[in-house]
C-alpha cells in the first residue's frame, strides 16, 4: 500500500519521470535477453535423443555423444566442460562474441545516460518503479519493482562498466574454449541478477538478486565441471553463500514481524519504530551481516571465495572481487537507516572488517598461486570495506568499493593474461606445471610489457601509494575511523565490554597494519612474476608473449581508471592543499541516500583538526611505502626455486600457507560428523532401525510371530488334535458340571 | 428305560472317544466314530419314546451322513494309502502349518 | 413319567446293553482291523435290538442293513483291498500311557456325562403316553418314520439325497486316484 | 471468457464432468484390442493405449482450466456446486465443489497427469491397457477427494485413490515393488480406518435435520461445536493419523521412500506430485476447520509444529546421504512437506498461503525431478548417483533441465520454490518465532543435498565409460518437462494470480479456525 503510494506519488513529482531513467527496467533485461540467446546456443549445439531412448540406448551412439569420451587426467576432448586447453572452437563463438559484450556494452551506455540525466536532475527521493504484485498476501505485500537511487546507480555503473569491459576480456580469453556460448550465457545471467541486486526496490527482490549472483558464481566457478575441484569449489561457495542468506532471510522476517514492511522506502520511514539502540534493531542488523558475511566473503564464511578462484579467471575478476562480493557492502549502506540506530552492530560490521582484513592479508603473504594471493587480497580488502560501513563511512565503503573494482579487476585481469601465456607455453610443450603458480613464474616483464606496466600501476593503488584511487578511498577509511572515535554514537556505545572509542584506535591500528601487509604481499606477487630470472622453463620461454587487444584493451582502460579513480572523492583536505578539482564529489552524489544515517552516526563526533588528518594520511602513505620496501628488500625473487622443487613451509609460516588449516578444520568439525551423523545415526539407525525397523516392520513382525506361534501348534498330527479337542471337551464340560 | 439307554450311549460314545484317542490306524479310528454316532442314534431312539417320532427321523438322517461320510471317508485313505503307502495317521500331517 | 416296564423286557434290554457294551470294549482294543470291524458289527446288532424294543423297528431294521450290512461292509473291503489283516503291519495303538491317559480322560467325560445325565433328566412328557403305539398302530413301523420324513422334514430329506449325490462322485473321484498322480 | 463459459454453462457440469471423463478413458482404454508390440513402438504392446489415455488427460486438463476463469475469487461460498442425494437412509449425498484451495489442487492434478503419462510413454510395456486405465482411474479419484463436500464420499474417493497406486507399484514397480506396495498400502490404509471411525462418529453423533445421520462437510462445520473438547481431541487424533502419514510426517514417513524408488516413473510423480498433497489439503479442509479446539490446543499443535520442524532438518540431512538418487528426491518430500504442515499449523494468512504454494511448487518441481529421474534410468538403468559423473557433458539438455528443477526444489528465489518457502516462514516467524528460524536452516541444507548430488551426477570427471553415450533429451520428453519448466519460472516470477485466487479461501480457513478456537462460535455472516 505504501509503496504504492510513494511510487505513484513519485510518478508525478520525480524530477527523473519522464527521462531516460524510465528506462532503467531495461537495464536488467538486456543481460537477461543475452544469457536466453547465449543459452539456447549453447544448448543448440546438443543432439536430441531418440524416440525411445532405451530401445537405443546401447546401439549407435548418437551424433554428440559420439564425440565426447572417458576423460581421464591430461587428456581432453569434447563439448565442453572438462578442462579448458580443448582447443576447439564453438560454431556459434562470433554470434556469441557480438551478444555477450554486446548487452552490456549497451547497458552502460544507458546506464550513463540515467547518470547524467540524474546529475543534473539531482533527486532526493529515490525513483521507484512498479511492475508488478509479485506476493500479495494480506498485509504482506511485495512488488516487483525497481528503485533507482544514487547508491544503485553507483552500483549500477560499476556493474556494467566493469563487466562490460570483463566482457570483452572474456572474448579473448575464452575463445577458445569448446563451452564459450555457455560462458558467456553464465556471465550475462550473472549480470542480470547482479542488476536485480542494486536495483531492486526491497529487501525481496534484492534477495532474488542476491541468491541469484550465488547461482552464477556456482555455475561459473563450476564451470569446467568435469573437474572435481571446481565443482567443489563451486558447491562450497553455493552452500556457505546460503549459510549467509539464512540471515539475510531471518532479518527478512524480523522486519516484516515488527514493522510489516520490506520495502527500502518503507523500511527507511519506520525503521525508527524499532527504537534506536535496542536489542531488537541490534539482531536484525546482525542477521542481515550475516548475509553480508556470506556474500563477501568475510570471517566466519571466507572460506568459500579462496577455492573460488577455480574458475575461470575473468570471472573472479568479475564476480569474485569487482561486483558480487561488494554486494554485502552495498547491503549495510542500503540498509544504512537500520545499521545506524544500532552502534552494537555497526560496531561489529568494522571490528569483523578489521579482523578480516588483517587476517586474510597474512595467509596473502604466504600463498605460491598468483590466483590465491588476489582471492585473500580481496577478503582483505573487502574487510576495509566493511569497516567503512561499519563506522558509518558509507560513502567511503562505497567509493572504497567502487576503486577496488577498478585496481582489483585489473590485477585480475593482469593475471589471467599471465595465466594465458603461461599456459600456452605450458600448453605448446605439453608440460604439466603448474600455470598459476608464481613460482613457474618470474622475468615475465620481459614477456608482458603492457600487463606488466598496468598491474605495477594497480599494485601501487591497492597499496595506497597517491595519487592513484587506492590511497584516496583506503585513506579515507582510516581517516573515518578515527574521526568517529570521539564523540560519535559508536565511541559511546559498548561492545562486549570495550569502549567504542578505544576499540576505534584499535581497529584504526589493525587496519594500518593491514594497509602494510597489503604492500607487502601485493609487492611480493609482482617481485615474483614479473621480476628476476624466469623460471618458467627453457622451453617454454619461446611461447610466452603478450595478449592480444581485446584482453590488454580493457587493462589500459581500467588502468586508466585506476590512475584517475580518486578523483571521484577527492577529500576535503586534499582539495584544501592541491587544487586538484571538485572535493567529495561522490560524497554529495551520495548524500541523498545515506547522508541522514552518516549523520545520525556521526551526530556528536569532534571535528578531526585538519593537521591531524594530514598526519594520518602521512602515516598510512608512509607505511605502504615502507611494505614495498621492505618487500623488495627482504624478497629474492633470484632464489625461488621452481614449483616442482619447492620443500613445503614448517612451523609458523606452514600453517600460514595452509590457510590456518581452517578449511580442514571444518571439515573434522562440522562437515564430516554432519555426514556421519546423518548418515550412521539419523539414516542407517533412526530411519531403517527404529522407525522403519522397529515400529513399522516391527509391527509387521509382531503379527507373524503370533502367526507362526499359531501354526506351531498345526503339527499335522491328527491325534494330537484329537487329545486337544477331547480335553477341551472334558474341562468345558468339567466347566459346566462343577459350577 | 429313559436312563439306562442314555447311560449306554454314553458309555458307548465314551469308548469311541478312547478308541479314537489311542488308536493310530485310520480306519479303526473311523469306526471308532461310526461308533459314536450309532450311540448318538441310541440317543435319539430312546427320546423318540418321549419327544415323538421326530427323533427316528433324525436317526435316518445321521445314517444317510454317516454312509456319506464313510463312503468319502474311505475313499480318502484309499487316496492317501496309494500316496503315502501307509494309513498310520502319525505318519500323515498334511496339515502342519 | 415312564411306564413300568415288565422284567422279561428288563433283562433283555439289559442284555443287550451288555452285550453291546462288551463288543465294543473288545472292539476297542483290538488291534486288527477286520477284528474290530467284526466287533463292532457285534455292537451294532446289538443295538439294532436295543431299537426293536424301543418301539423303533423300522430304525433296527435300518440299523442292520446299513451299518452292519453295508458301511462295515466297506470297512472290512477297503481292509482287504489295501491289505491291511496283519496287525503286526502297523504300529497301531498308543503306548500304556497314551492308553492310560486316554481311559482316565473318558472315565473322566463319563463321570461328568453322567452327571449332567442325571441332573438334568426330562420328568415329563410331551406327547401322549403312548403315542408310539398309536402311530404304530395308524401307520405300521415304516409309515411312523417314513410320515414325518416326507411331510416335515421333506426338504432336509431331499438335501440328504445331494449329500449322497456329492458324496458318491468324491468317492469315485477320490478313489480313481488320478488326481493323487497330478498332484 | 468467463462469458463464455457462463454461455456454455460451464459451472453447472464441470465438476462431475471432471469425475466422468478419467473414468469414460478408462473403459475406453480397456476396450482397446491387445496389440502385440509393433515396429516402432519400442516393444510396447497396445500402444494405443497410451495415445488414448493421454487426450483423455489433456481433454480433462482442458476442461478443468475453465476452472481458473469462472472461479471468483471475490465470492467466499462453495463454487460450482452438485448436490444429489445419494444413500438417504445414511444421510449420504453426492455433494461437490471448489473452493480456492481445491481450484489450485485440481489443476495441479489435471496438469500432472498428462505429463506423467508422457513420462510412462515407454517405459512401461506390459499391460499396457491396465496400467491407463488405472492411472485415469486414479485421477479421477484424486480429483474427487479435492472436490468432495460430503465426508462419506470424500472417504470413498480416497479409498479409491488408493487401490490403483497400489497395483501401479505392485505390478509396474522395480524390484522390491511387492514389498512397498504392501507397505504402501497398509501404512495408510490402517490409519484411514480410524479417520473412517471418525467420520462414522461425526455423522451419527451430529444428526441433521429429522434424525438422519448427516455428513455434509457444511453441516459438521456448523454443527461441530457439540462435540466436547475431549473427544474432538480423539477425533482430530484419528484425521491426524490418516492425514499425517499421507503427508508424510516425521515419523509416518518410512513408506515414502520405499513405495517413490519402487514405482514406475509416473507413480512417483503422482505420489510426490499430487498424493502427498492429499494429506496437507486433509488438514487444511477437515483436521484444522472442523476440529480447531482439539487441533489448536497449545500442546497438541507444538507437537505437530516440532515433528514439521524436524521433518524439515532431518528429511534434508537424510537426503543428503542416500546413494540413490529417487530416494534422495523422496527425502527431500519430506523436507519440503515439514515446511507445508509448519505453515498450515502457524495459521498466519502467509503462512498458509505459503504452505498452499509449496504444495503447488512441491508438485511441479519434485514431479520434474522425478521425470528426470525416469529418463535417466531408462537410459542407464541404475538410479545410484555413483553411477554418473560428469554426464554433463554428454547430456548437455538433460543437464540444464535438472539443475534448473533442482534450483526451484531448494527454492531459489526467482523460482516457484522461493515463493512458498518465503511466505511460509515469513507467516511462521510471526506466530512461533524460534521454529521459524530452525526451519530456516532447512534451506541451506536443501543446497546441501541436491546440488551435491547434481555435482556427483552432473558434473566431476566423466570417468565411466558406460556414461559416455547416453543421448540427449529427445522431443517427447522436452514436450513434458517445458511446460514444468514454464509453470516453474511463472509461479516463481508472477504468482500473484494463484495468489489471489487461493487469498479469500485461505483467509477464511484462518479466521474459521482461530474463531473456533475462542468459543463461542460466532455464526458465519456472508459479507
Amino acid at each position: 500500500m505504501l509503496l504504492q503510494a510513494v511510487a505513484a506519488a513519485g510518478a508525478q513529482t520525480h524530477p527523473l519521470s519522464g527521462t531516460i531513467a524510465e528506462w532503467v527496467w531495461l537495464l536488467p533485461l538486456l543481460p537477461l535477453l543475452g544469457f536466453l540467446i547465449n543459452g539456447l546456443l549453447s544448448l543448440s549445439s546438443a543432439h536430441l535423443g531418440p524416440a525411445d531412448p532405451s530401445a537405443t540406448a546401447h546401439d549407435e551412439p548418437s551424433e554428440g555423444a559420439a564425440e565426447a569420451s572417458v576423460v581421464t587426467h591430461g587428456e581432453e576432448s569434447g563439448a565442453g566442460g572438462d578442462d579448458h586447453h580443448a582447443v576447439k572452437r564453438h560454431r556459434w563463438a562470433g554470434l556469441t562474441s557480438i551478444v555477450g559484450p554486446g548487452v552490456l556494452i549497451i547497458a552502460f551506455g544507458l546506464a550513463v545516460a540515467i547518470w547524467q540525466t540524474m546529475v543534473s536532475a539531482h533527486p532526493d527521493a529515490p525513483f521507484i518503479q512498479r511492475y508488478f504484485s509479485w506476493m500479495p498476501v494480506g498485509d504482506l505485500q511485495i512488488d516487483a519493482a525497481i528503485q533507482l537511487d544514487q547508491l544503485s546507480m553507483v552500483m549500477v555503473l560499476v556493474v556494467t562498466g566493469v563487466g562490460a569491459l570483463i566482457h570483452i576480456f572474456s572474448v579473448g580469453y575464452m575463445r577458445d574454449d569448446p563451452g564459450y556460448p555457455r560462458y558467456f550465457s553464465y556471465l550475462n545471467l550473472f549480470v542480470f541478477f547482479m542488476l536485480v541486486l542494486v536495483l531492486g526496490a526491497n529487501y525481496p527482490v534484492l534477495f532474488v538478486g542476491w541468491e541469484g549472483v550465488g547461482l552464477s558464481s556456482y555455475l561459473l566457478i563450476g564451470f569446467w565441471f568435469n573437474d572435481k575441484q571446481n565443482a567443489d569449489a563451486g558447491l562450497k561457495a553455493f552452500i556457505v553463500n546460503r549459510i549467509g542468506d539464512f540471515g539475510f532471510l531471518v532479518a527478512m522476517f524480523m522486519l516484516f514481524a515488527n514493522i510489516g514492511v520490506l520495502d527500502f522506502v518503507g523500511v527507511n520511514a519506520k525503521a525508527l519504530d524499532l527504537g534506536a539502540g535496542s536489542a531488537l534493531v541490534t539482531t536484525i542488523c546482525l542477521f542481515i551481516f550475516l548475509g553480508c558475511t556470506g556474500k563477501s566473503a568475510q570471517i566466519p564464511l571466507y572460506i568459500w571465495l579462496p577455492d573460488a578462484m577455480a574458475g575461470p579467471t575473468p570471472v573472479s575478476a568479475l564476480i569474485h572481487a569487482a561486483t558480487m562480493v561488494t554486494a554485502g557492502v552495498y547491503l549495510i549502506a542500503r540498509s544504512a537507516a537500520l545499521f545506524s540506530l544500532s552502534p552494537v552492530a555497526s560496531l561489529t560490521v568494522a571490528v569483523v572488517g578489521a579482523v578480516t582484513a588483517i587476517f586474510a592479508a597474512t595467509i596473502g603473504l604466504k600463498q605460491w598461486d598468483i590466483k590465491k594471493v588476489l582471492a585473500y587480497s580481496t577478503i582483505s580488502q573487502l574487510g576495509y570495506m566493511f569497516v567503512g560501513v561499519g563506522v558509518g563511512a558509507y560513502v567511503s565503503g562505497m567509493f572504497h568499493l567502487v576503486t577496488h573494482a577498478f585496481f582489483k579487476a585489473l590485477l585480475f585481469l593482469g593475471s589471467g593474461s599471465v595465466i594465458q601465456a603461461m599456459h600456452n607455453a605450458y600448453h605448446a610443450t605439453h608440460s604439466t606445471d603448474d600455470a598459476q603458480d608464481m613460482r613457474n613464474m618470474g622475468g615475465l616483464r620481459r614477456y608482458l610489457p603492457v600487463t606488466f606496466v598496468l598491474m605495477w600501476i594497480a599494485t601501487l593503488a591497492i597499496s595506497g601509494i597517491p595519487p592513484l584511487s587506492g590511497f584516496f578511498s583506503k585513506d579515507e577509511i582510516l581517516g573515518s575511523v578515527f574521526a568517529r572515535a570521539h564523540g560519535s554514537s559508536l565511541a559511546t556505545a559498548t561492545w562486549l565490554g570495550i569502549p567504542g572509542g578505544t576499540l576505534l584506535y584499535i581497529i584504526y591500528g589493525i587496519g594500518l597494519a593491514a594497509a602494510f601487509l597489503t604492500a607487502v604481499y601485493m609487492t611480493r606477487m609482482m617481485l615474483y612474476t614479473f621480476h628476476g630470472p624466469t623460471r618458467t622453463g627453457a622451453e617454454e620461454e619461446k611461447y610466452l608473449g603478450e595478449a592480444p587487444w581485446v584482453m590488454t584493451g580493457p587493462l589500459v582502460i581500467l588502468g586508466i581508471l585506476t590512475v584517475i579513480g580518486g578523483w571521484l572523492n577527492l577529500p576535503k583536505v586534499v582539495t584544501d592543499i592541491v587544487p586538484l578539482g571538485p572535493g567529495e564529489l561522490f560524497g554529495h552524489f551520495l548524500d541523498p541516500v545515506v547522508g541522514s544515517a552518516t549523520a545520525r552516526i556521526t551526530a556528536g563526533a569532534t571535528e578531526v583538526a585538519p593537521t591531524t588528518e594530514e598526519a594520518l594520511i602521512g602515516a598510512a602513505v608512509i607505511i605502504a611505502v615502507v611494505g614495498i620496501i621492505v618487500a623488495v628488500a627482504r624478497l629474492k625473487p633470484a632464489n625461488v626455486p621452481r614449483a616442482k622443487d619447492a620443500i613445503p613451509e614448517t612451523g609458523f609460516e606452514g600453517v600460514v600457507a595452509h590457510k590456518y588449516y581452517v578449511d580442514e578444520a571444518l571439515d573434522r568439525t562440522v562437515v564430516e560428523p554432519t555426514y556421519v551423523v546423518s548418515r550412521s545415526f539419523l539414516w542407517r539407525f533412526v530411519d531403517n532401525g527404529v522407525i522403519d525397523g522397529l515400529f513399522v516392520n516391527g509391527s509387521a513382525a509382531l503379527a507373524r510371530t503370533f502367526g507362526w506361534i499359531g501354526s506351531r501348534l498345526q503339527t499335522g498330527n491328527t491325534g494330537i488334535y484329537a487329545w486337544s479337542l477331547v480335553v477341551g471337551v472334558l474341562l468345558l464340560l468339567g466347566v459346566i458340571t462343577l459350577r | 428305560m429313559l436312563a439306562e439307554s442314555l447311560a449306554l450311549t454314553a458309555a458307548l460314545f465314551i469308548i469311541g472317544v478312547i478308541g479314537v484317542l489311542v488308536h493310530r490306524n485310520a480306519i479303526i479310528i473311523f469306526m471308532c466314530v461310526e461308533l459314536m454316532l450309532t450311540a448318538v442314534n441310541l440317543t435319539f431312539v430312546a427320546f423318540s419314546r418321549f419327544y415323538g417320532t421326530a427323533g427316528q427321523v433324525f436317526v435316518v438322517f445321521v445314517m444317510t451322513v454317516s454312509a456319506a461320510e464313510a463312503a468319502v471317508g474311505l475313499a480318502i485313505i484309499i487316496a492317501i494309502f496309494r500316496h503315502r503307502q501307509t494309513i498310520n495317521l502319525q505318519d500323515i500331517n498334511l496339515l502342519k502349518g | 413319567m415312564e411306564p413300568h416296564y415288565p422284567l422279561f423286557y428288563v433283562f433283555h434290554f439289559y442284555l443287550f446293553g451288555v452285550i453291546a457294551l462288551a463288543s465294543a470294549v473288545v472292539f476297542v482294543t483290538r488291534k486288527s482291523p477286520v477284528a474290530a470291524a467284526l466287533w463292532l458289527v457285534n455292537t451294532m446288532f446289538s443295538l439294532a435290538a436295543l431299537y426293536v424294543m424301543l418301539d423303533a423297528q423300522f430304525i433296527g431294521v435300518m440299523q442292520v442293513l446299513v451299518y452292519a450290512g453295508a458301511i462295515m461292509v466297506v470297512f472290512l473291503f477297503v481292509v482287504m483291498l489295501l491289505n491291511l489283516g496283519h496287525p503286526s503291519a502297523l504300529a497301531d495303538a498308543r503306548g500304556l500311557g497314551w492308553r492310560l491317559a486316554a481311559g482316565l480322560v473318558g472315565l473322566g467325560l463319563l463321570s461328568e456325562i453322567m452327571i449332567i445325565i442325571r441332573a438334568k433328566l426330562p420328568q415329563q412328557l410331551i406327547v401322549p403316553r403312548d403315542f408310539n403305539e398309536q402311530q404304530l398302530e395308524k401307520l405300521n413301523a415304516v409309515g411312523m418314520v417314513a410320515a414325518p420324513l416326507f411331510r416335515d422334514y421333506l426338504l432336509a430329506f431331499e438335501l440328504t439325497s445331494v449329500l449322497l449325490l456329492v458324496a458318491i462322485a468324491g468317492a469315485v473321484i477320490l478313489g480313481r486316484g488320478r488326481t493323487v498322480r497330478a498332484r | 471468457m468467463a462469458s463464455f463459459l457462463d454461455s456454455i454453462g460451464y459451472n453447472g457440469w464441470v465438476l462431475p464432468a471432471l469425475l466422468v471423463i478419467p473414468l469414460v478413458g478408462a473403459i475406453v482404454v480397456l476396450l482397446l484390442p491387445a496389440r502385440e508390440p509393433a515396429d516402432g513402438t519400442a516393444g510396447v504392446e497396445s500402444p494405443a493405449a497410451r495415445q488414448v489415455a493421454f487426450w483423455f488427460f489433456v481433454l480433462e486438463f482442458i476442461v478443468s482450466l475453465g476452472l481458473w476463469w469462472s472461479y471468483n475469487p471475490a465470492d467466499r461460498g462453495w463454487q460450482a456446486s452438485i448436490d444429489i442425494s445419494w444413500i438417504p437412509s445414511w444421510g449420504v449425498r453426492f455433494t461437490l465443489g471448489i473452493d480456492g484451495i481445491a481450484l489450485m489442487m485440481v489443476l495441479l492434478t489435471t496438469f500432472i497427469m498428462p505429463l506423467s503419462t508422457l513420462g510412462s510413454w515407454t517405459n512401461i510395456r506390459t499391460k499396457v491397457r491396465s496400467y491407463y486405465a488405472l492411472l485415469l482411474i486414479l485421477s479421477s479419484g484424486m480429483i474427487g477427494v479435492f472436490l468432495a463436500r460430503d465426508l462419506f464420499l470424500f472417504y470413498v474417493m480416497w479409498e479409491v485413490m488408493l487401490v490403483p497406486m497400489y497395483f501401479i507399484i505392485g505390478i509396474w514397480g522395480g524390484e522390491r515393488r511387492i514389498y512397498a506396495s504392501i507397505k504402501f498400502f497398509l501404512y495408510t490404509f490402517l490409519p484411514s480406518l480410524l479417520m473412517l471411525v471418525a467420520i462414522i462418529y461425526l455423522g451419527l453423533h451430529l444428526r441433521g435435520a429429522g434424525g438422519v445421520p448427516d455428513f455434509s462437510y457444511d453441516h459438521l462445520l456448523a454443527a461441530n461445536t457439540a462435540v466436547p473438547q475431549r473427544t474432538a481431541l480423539w477425533l482430530f487424533s484419528a484425521f491426524f493419523l490418516a492425514f499425517a502419514v499421507k503427508v508424510p510426517m516425521f515419523p509416518f514417513h518410512t513408506w515414502l521412500p520405499d513405495a517413490h524408488v519402487e514405482a514406475p516413473t509416473a507413480g512417483s510423480v503422482i505420489l510426490a506430485g499430487i498424493m502427498l498433497k492429499m494429506g496437507t489439503f486433509g488438514f487444511l479442509r477437515f483436521g484444522l476447520p472442523l476440529f480447531p479446539g482439539a487441533a489448536l490446543n497449545p500442546t497438541v499443535r507444538m507437537i505437530i509444529l516440532v515433528l514439521a520442524v524436524i521433518g524439515i532438518i532431518y528429511g534434508a540431512l537424510v537426503a543428503m546421504v542416500q546413494p540413490d538418487f529417487k530416494k534422495l528426491v523422496a527425502y527431500s518430500s519430506v523436507s519440503h512437506l515439514g515446511f507445508v504442515m509448519l505453515g498450515i499449523f502457524a495459521l498466519t494468512l502467509q503462512s498458509v498461503q505459503g504452505a498452499l504454494m509449496v504444495m503447488i511448487n512441491h508438485g511441479i518441481s519434485t514431479g520434474a525431478l522425478f521425470l528426470l529421474v525416469g529418463i535417466i534410468y531408462e537410459r542407464r538403468h541404475s538410479r545410484l548417483i555413483d553411477a554418473y559423473g560428469g554426464i554433463a557433458r554428454v547430456v548437455p539438455m538433460f543437464a540444464a533441465v535438472l539443475t534448473f528443477v533442482s534450483l526451484s526444489s531448494i527454492g531459489l528465489p526467482g523460482t516457484n520454490g522461493f515463493v512458498g518457502e518465503f511466505l511460509v516462514l515469513v507467516g511462521a516467524f510471526r506466530t512461533y518465532p524460534v521454529l521459524a528460524v530452525i526451519s530456516t536452516t532447512g534451506v541451506i541444507f536443501a543446497a546441501v543435498y541436491l546440488l551435491w548430488a547434481l555435482q556427483r551426477i552432473l558434473f566431476n570427471p566423466l570417468d565411466k565409460p558406460e556414461n559416455t553415450h547416453i543421448p540427449d533429451l529427445n522431443r517427447r520428453e522436452l514436450a513434458m518437462l517445458v511446460p514444468l519448466i514454464a509453470v516453474i519460472v511463472w509461479l516463481g516470477i508472477y504468482p500473484a494470480p494463484v495468489l489471489r485466487r487461493m487469498e479469500t479461501s485461505a483467509q477464511l480457513l484462518v479466521d474459521r479456525v482461530q474463531a473456533g478456537t475462542s468459543a463461542p462460535r460466532v455464526s458465519e455472516a456472508a459479507p
